[in-house]
């Protein structure tokens, strides 16, 4: 097997060394009974060429140069080069979680920049090392608000991702935790008076997202307003992170849970991607996941560390803030990147051409149909009201190699036919004339 | 300092680099965009009270700068592909190239995952081959990719456990967990809502079935255990530790972060385990890129599987794929989309890579490496247990402790000799734990030289402990301040006012 | 050592490796083939005689262990990506990612330079429309990308005078050139069959033209002009020295390897070059990978296209693209196939990275830069010349001399200050040469360390001149005896006996 | 630019500190007469996604997913993907040529390496650090044996690749060393009673190529003894260096020149490619192109120089051996880490399964058509002669997403029409049978 690195003479010499007749010995603490005595049934080793050849076919049966509207939570961005020249390194790739401070400085300080970054972006004075994924981060964040005010129930929005709702049900089912659900209005936001009547004592927070995920932008001042007089925290969960170019940072949240996929994180079947919260710093010591912190060596110079582990679980085992250990150090390496490349005046650029893109394409589509929840900004998501069954529409336009929106029947019956629409800086004219085209057919 | 023993390494000049923040100069452009086809929105007008202002102080960087910046950082890492990396429990194996190669073929990284199951068959097949190929290796029956990582396999393993009980009347209230667990099992339980019962290891480092048939009851859900546990011995009686919990009606979990000592040599659905996860990040070669991302499938026995986190891939008559979503018995989602599909990715190449044959015998080589360090380090490091090792060796400090070197010490010292160290004081149950976990990925080259750098510090640790004490000496930076750290935690970089 | 003053670089732990030689043991593998889906054919039988006994010492080891050798062996090297590099001469400047991205589209990549031009098209549009690019930059008619090099480029524009000169009844005995030119010129004209004639600088560091006049007779074929020239002066009688030799019949070859300082600023073409090489692995950034490749096209004026080498790429009416081969006055193939393609590509993607703003840009930088550089350096050490620089800037050892610290000396102690060193003994014209270029690519942060690095040791040069002459000392191997190198060349590994 | 590391300020503040008002001071010893006013004709500056969408375009106008039989100077050969992979590490890909040996060990020992391995392969005592390709080197080696011997004429094979033939024309041309040609047999190989014509007092060399351009391998010792006993020298010229594997190695050479693309190197229209020169100990002194040494440091230590520059133009300018200076390097470490990954067993395994493909493939033409020079024993190419003009059956091929032999009408009308075929361990059966079967039609 060409990745191990030894000889037949290297391994008689160490059987001999130890003392052992054969390999077997070493592995007589098996139950004779339960020693696997036959070859697995996986597929026999491949060479390097049969392996590249077995994926170019796997993807070859996917789709590849379709025109892409689907948002909903994975986004389509482009991505600099630079990234992954980056991450490919080994020495970012293949390295472990930086517990040995002295030769894990370059991951460290990467974390510490995404940590300030994410501060910066989120309007939060504290941001964590990453999460899961925003659906994890985002049930951990409520977590994080039943320790704080030590409440035991959780409002959400409807208008949240269909999928971070049921993330957040598993993980809070057996912590006699209960979830009620909020309404959205006409215009695609939050329902303050059912969210006022949903709100109890028991309320430790309420989670809404933003832009939602129709992709209209809340008022998050005047829900945080509400939801601090009830004395609960507001959580704001973010799935389109690089609305953050041009929309107000939600600066009134206790908590923010965002995905960081769109931050030059690649679609990929929908991962790995990574989730991260942030909070005010009086929050810092009930936030789950690991934290870097800066601090200096023994001759005064500037370093980075892991800090505050006493939060965690290899310290605190039951009573530590989440079970999370290996969280998605890379991928926020690679957000860490792509931010540092668009920086502080590419990230508005790009968030404008997003918001040009979905302005024209909604506009589009209005001459021939329907756009629903007017009367609220949104950012590059929008949806859209058809006669047939989006499903159907789908189909057709498959066909002309466009994959078209979400279809929300399943998810939100309500809505009647109606799809969301994502587009992005990827989405050309000619991209989005062609679709308009194909679904009023 | 006398480091004429250090044959693994050599200081050499290397860049320093401040934060991203300090570079930034109003004006500077690491990116630009292609002109906008549309016509262009004045986003404060569409925006209105939500449009923001500005961005802070988000660097303005060009590109040479960024290329720089995260070069310079990278050479400050220690990592597999620069030399040993033997932390124990963390299986700090070889990533290979071609895994990363496939992964970013643009049919899989551009997949979108909601985009319709006709143009994502290849997508679904890879998922649908690596659960073929990890349930014949852990000989169990049914399995889900979702979960992200280890703890959150053990989550959704326990909530598997949690709804099956509850389907038949009763969760329960207690997890039994072995005071060698790692923390996210205790803190897993937690989460699921179960109460901790520790659980004693008797003097050969193994589940005591005595004290097990003594603490189980109708109470208890069931036991998690990590096989070959966190001291690197294979539970003996395992057979009897599953007797025990199902005759009680409970079920055993198994924590499957010590599976590179089995594949292909046993499997836990062959020895009485009900449920259990993987860590593909381990076993199956993902990178760990500094602390994820990682795949933690969990695998489980037919009577399980309707509570499985949905959707489920499905294959129909006609050989497509499909996600089934009418699971009305599952425990829910446990994340969005299907998991970090870029390690499922990454893990079937490895096993296509490795074959049978391949697989088998890296098995071999982890339990071979890990032997060979201990039958060479014995005598000069104290062994706690003293029963076999499958592919990983605990020993402890005890015999440097005297002259006060601990663990944590001669860690540090590891690293001047061009090592990334072992695990420090894991597991509890061995006070000033040495934690040595080679992988199959050394070379007997690589062992002798670790072997004989620890040998080197064991001497140094008599002869002049303060050396050992102080280490490291060859690094950028010398040993970091962890108290100050926390005591007054600075987490982010703010502009000087 | 005093090292305060290193605010650059500091020591960091290395890795040791040996040779891969010394990894090889039987029966280690770092590769698996396909199973052959044709009969075997017993090779020993089939060759006979011709057939081989064994591959002797070629290294037999596992993947594992190679991305450990080359990755260890590559934290050795000093790089752009690393920090400046400022050699003169060299044109080290940022080698953008995006450009090794698109070389290796398999389109691009894997095109056999065999295949159909119906199925080439894109090849080749990639190598006309750099040819274009290249040709309006420098003011030329006609353009060949086949040269592999600077010195190949030269190669073939002495070629081209050598044709033309001949055409018109009489190639000529001579080519002039200047005392500071490159080694490869006077090297070049020699293969070329001609008879090299110094030409001497005058007191501003530029051509003598009084004296060329005096030397420019039928005899001389022509001139091999840098301009700038290799003291970083633009040749500011360019317009005399082109009406000289085209007096005479002759002709001006221009050695582009200082383009960077014109770019998008002047053209060689219309300052009266007739023939020039260009060197896409400096001017146009493609990477110089420790050594090479490098590409050097040639442009040309109308009078010399005839000669190009074949074949020459042409636009047919319908707008396909096909090589000409009827050529009949061709010097006839440089090299096999059309050159070193794959720089091709990466100049081009450089070129549509800058446009014509982002050319113009880049070549004011480089000039600020060099600058810059000299204004805060002068004083610290002697300027031979003050004629104003253009993109680099030479500077002399003569105030250090007199405490024994030669130009090597000071390079050698840069290297502890965390730079590669500039360009030493180049050109010959000046004694202890320091040829500084800094290129576009450094900011004014990485400008001032560099200064203040030349100031620091320019102090310690006074003060303590021993520590520069004994320079580097953080480099994983102190300097190296190329004396004793080349006394007894050890030129391959050979096994012990 | 985003390549361009100055904000404005930057440049204003440099300009003040130099003493100049504008930018344009720095250029004013530009002849005024001389400076460009206008913008440069190139295209706009482009976003890098544009970059990319521009070179797909023309990557797709290009064949790919083609079956591919041509060989003819150029091999497609499986890269493994830890080739690519390491030589994108900025430390080998940006360093100059390492001329500073304390911050340039990775590149010397590498080439060192290089070095080693193709003294190993060839046989012979020493190669240098490469050469532009296998044609340029074929004609410094040429120059070579001119300076060692002092003769002043050479005989090349006519069976050596048309392309070198030309090269070396041009670069003897004004040297005064005339060519001439010697003729091959029925067999492919040498004409050695031609061949003991052609050589005269004046020869300083024979240049053979073996495998030849036929596929035919040559009996080198033969040719040697006949080229020894006339007092002039034999230069051995390999294209396909895989053969290698399986061939004996031209040891009777005294200067082996060869063409490394096969190891590992991709096709990628025909360059950058690395030549590489090999000779006995005695010629050292007259090789052409860098050489990297083993030596010590001050404290004893192994390290690696370049050596023996005295050889070379910036020492000797225009008595140098010649006047190359930038080579190939990052090309001969690709080689290198191809050499190291294939290694003793792999190179014979993967040579004897291209010998297999071929006498396969040749064995199916056979039954078909003609399979010339039979009688001598062959690599992984060989020449099919056809009713049909070879153009017209590759048009043929093309419609069938195959790309046919190179034709062979141009270069030797002697053969009519013929073509030369190379199959490799990437040609499957399945593409074979379809080959033999379209080419049948
Ligand atoms: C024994 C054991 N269990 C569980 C875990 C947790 O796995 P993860 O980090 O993937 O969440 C680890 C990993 O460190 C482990 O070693
Ligand atoms: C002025 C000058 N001319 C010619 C050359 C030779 O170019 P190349 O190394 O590409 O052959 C160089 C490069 O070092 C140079 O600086």
């Amino acid at each position: 097997m060409r990745y191990l690195p030894k000889s037949p003479a290297d391994r008689a010499q160490m059987l001999r060394e130890i003392g052992c007749k054969s390999i077997d010995d070493l592995f007589a603490p098996i139950p004779a009974e339960y020693r696997l005595n036959r070859d697995l049934k996986v597929p026999r080793q491949m060479a390097e060429s049969e392996i590249i050849d077995y994926f170019h076919e796997q993807a070859s049966n996917n789709a590849a140069g379709y025109a892409l509207f689907l948002g909903a939570g994975a986004y389509h961005h482009y991505r600099p080069v630079v990234i992954d020249a980056m991450i490919s390194r080994g020495e970012f790739l293949t390295s472990y979680t930086p517990y040995q401070a002295e030769i894990a400085q370059g991951t460290l300080q990467a974390i510490f920049e995404f940590q300030t970054m994410i501060c910066e972006l989120t309007g939060m004075e504290v941001a964590n090392a990453s999460m899961y994924d925003g659906s994890t981060g985002a049930a951990e964040a409520m977590l994080m608000a039943v320790r704080i005010t030590g409440r035991k129930a959780a409002v959400v929005a409807r208008s949240v991702h269909p999928e971070y709702r049921e993330v957040m049900h598993t993980y809070t089912q057996h912590q006699g935790l209960p979830i009620t659900e909020c309404a959205y209005l006409e215009n695609g936001r939050v329902d303050m008076a059912d969210l006022e009547k949903k709100i109890t004592d028991d309320t430790a927070c309420v989670l809404i997202q933003s832009p939602n995920f129709f992709g209209t932008i809340e008022d998050v001042a005047a829900v945080a307003d509400l939801v601090h007089k009830k004395g609960a925290l507001l959580i704001v969960s973010i799935a389109e992170a690089l609305s953050l170019g041009i929309v107000k940072p939600p600066v009134e949240a206790d908590i923010v849970s965002m995905e960081t996929q769109s931050y030059g994180v690649p679609l990929g079947y929908g991962g790995p991607y990574a989730g991260v919260l942030a909070t005010k710093e009086k929050f810092m010591r009930q936030i789950p996941g690991r934290l870097v912190g800066e601090t200096k060596d023994k001759d005064g110079k500037r370093g980075f560390v892991l800090t505050l582990s006493t939060r965690e679980q290899h310290i605190r085992r039951e009573k530590a803030t989440s079970n999370i250990c290996t969280n998605q150090a890379l991928i926020a390496t690679m957000a860490t990147i792509y931010l540092t490349i668009y920086g502080r005046e590419g990230l508005k650029e790009l968030a404008q051409q997003n918001l040009a893109k979905a302005t024209y394409a909604s506009g589009e589509f209005a001459k021939k149909g329907k756009v629903l929840f007017a009367g609220a900004p949104r950012f590059n998501e929008f949806v859209v009201q058809t006669k047939d069954d989006p499903q159907a529409i789908n189909k057709r336009l498959l066909e002309k190699k466009m994959i078209g929106g979400f279809p929300l029947n399943w998810h939100y019956p309500e809505l009647g036919n109606a799809s969301l629409w994502c587009c992005t800086e990827l989405n050309s004219k000619e991209q989005i004339d062609a679709a308009v085209q194909a679904v009023g057919q | 300092m006398s480091n004429q023993d250090i044959k693994k390494a050599t200081r050499h000049v290397n860049q320093n680099e401040g934060l991203i923040f300090e570079r930034s100069s109003p004006g500077k452009k690491g990116y630009r965009l292609a002109p906008l086809d549309v016509p262009e929105v004045d986003y404060k007008a569409a925006l209105g009270s939500a449009a923001r202002e500005d961005l802070g102080s988000m660097p303005e960087v060009s590109e040479m700068e960024i290329i720089r910046h995260f070069t310079r950082l990278s050479t400050w890492n220690y990592a597999i592909d620069l030399g040993m990396y033997p932390l124990g429990s963390c299986t700090m194996k070889y990533n290979a190239r071609v895994n990363e190669v496939v992964a970013r073929f643009p049919g899989l990284a551009n997949a979108h995952p909601y985009q319709p199951a006709e143009v994502s068959q290849g997508a679904m097949r890879v998922m649908k081959t690596l659960s073929d190929c990890l349930l014949d290796i852990t000989g169990m029956d049914a399995i889900t990719l979702q979960p992200a990582a280890g703890a959150h396999g053990e989550m959704t393993g326990i909530l598997l456990m949690h709804a099956y009980l509850q389907s038949k009347g009763n969760p329960r209230k207690k997890i039994l967990i072995p005071d060698s667990a790692h923390g996210t099992n205790p803190a897993t339980a937690a989460i699921c809502g179960y109460a901790v019962e520790n659980l004693k290891s008797n003097s050969r480092g193994m589940v005591d079935v005595s004290a097990l048939a003594a603490q189980m009851n109708e109470d208890v859900a069931g036991l998690m255990l990590t096989n070959p546990n966190t001291l690197g011995i294979f539970e003996q009686e395992i057979h009897k530790i599953a007797e025990i919990l199902h005759e009680k009606g409970g079920l055993l979990y198994m924590d499957g972060a010590n599976m590179n000592a089995l594949v292909g040599k046993t499997r836990p659905g062959d020895f009485g385990v009900d449920v259990m996860h993987l860590n593909l990040h381990k076993t199956f070669s993902t990178p760990h890129g500094g602390g994820g991302p990682g795949s933690g499938p969990v695998a489980c026995k037919k009577i399980l599987e309707p509570f499985l986190p949905k959707p489920v891939i499905v294959e129909r008559a006609d050989g497509t794929l499909a996600f089934d979503y009418d699971r009305p018995k599952s425990v829910g989602r446990v994340r969005m989309f299907y998991g970090n599909y870029g390690m499922h990715v990454r893990a079937l190449a490895y096993t296509l890579a490795n074959g049978p044959d391949g697989l088998r015998q890296t098995t071999e080589d982890a339990v071979l490496n890990a032997n060979y360090i201990r039958k060479k380090l014995e005598g000069d490091y104290e062994l706690p247990y003293k029963s076999p090792s499958m592919h990983e060796v605990v020993f402890s400090d005890g015999i440097q402790e005297q002259k006060g070197v601990k663990t944590g010490d001669i860690a540090k010292r590891l690293i001047d000799y061009g090592f990334h160290p072992y695990t420090v004081s894991f597991p509890l149950v061995v006070h000033g734990a040495i934690m040595i976990e080679p992988t199959e990925s050394e070379s007997l080259e690589e062992l002798d030289l670790l072997i004989d750098a620890m040998k080197s510090i064991a001497r140094e640790a008599e002869e002049d402990p303060e050396l050992v004490k102080t280490a490291p000496h060859t690094t950028r930076v010398k040993r970091l301040d962890e108290t100050a750290a926390a005591r007054k935690p600075i987490l982010r970089w703010k502009p000087a006012k």
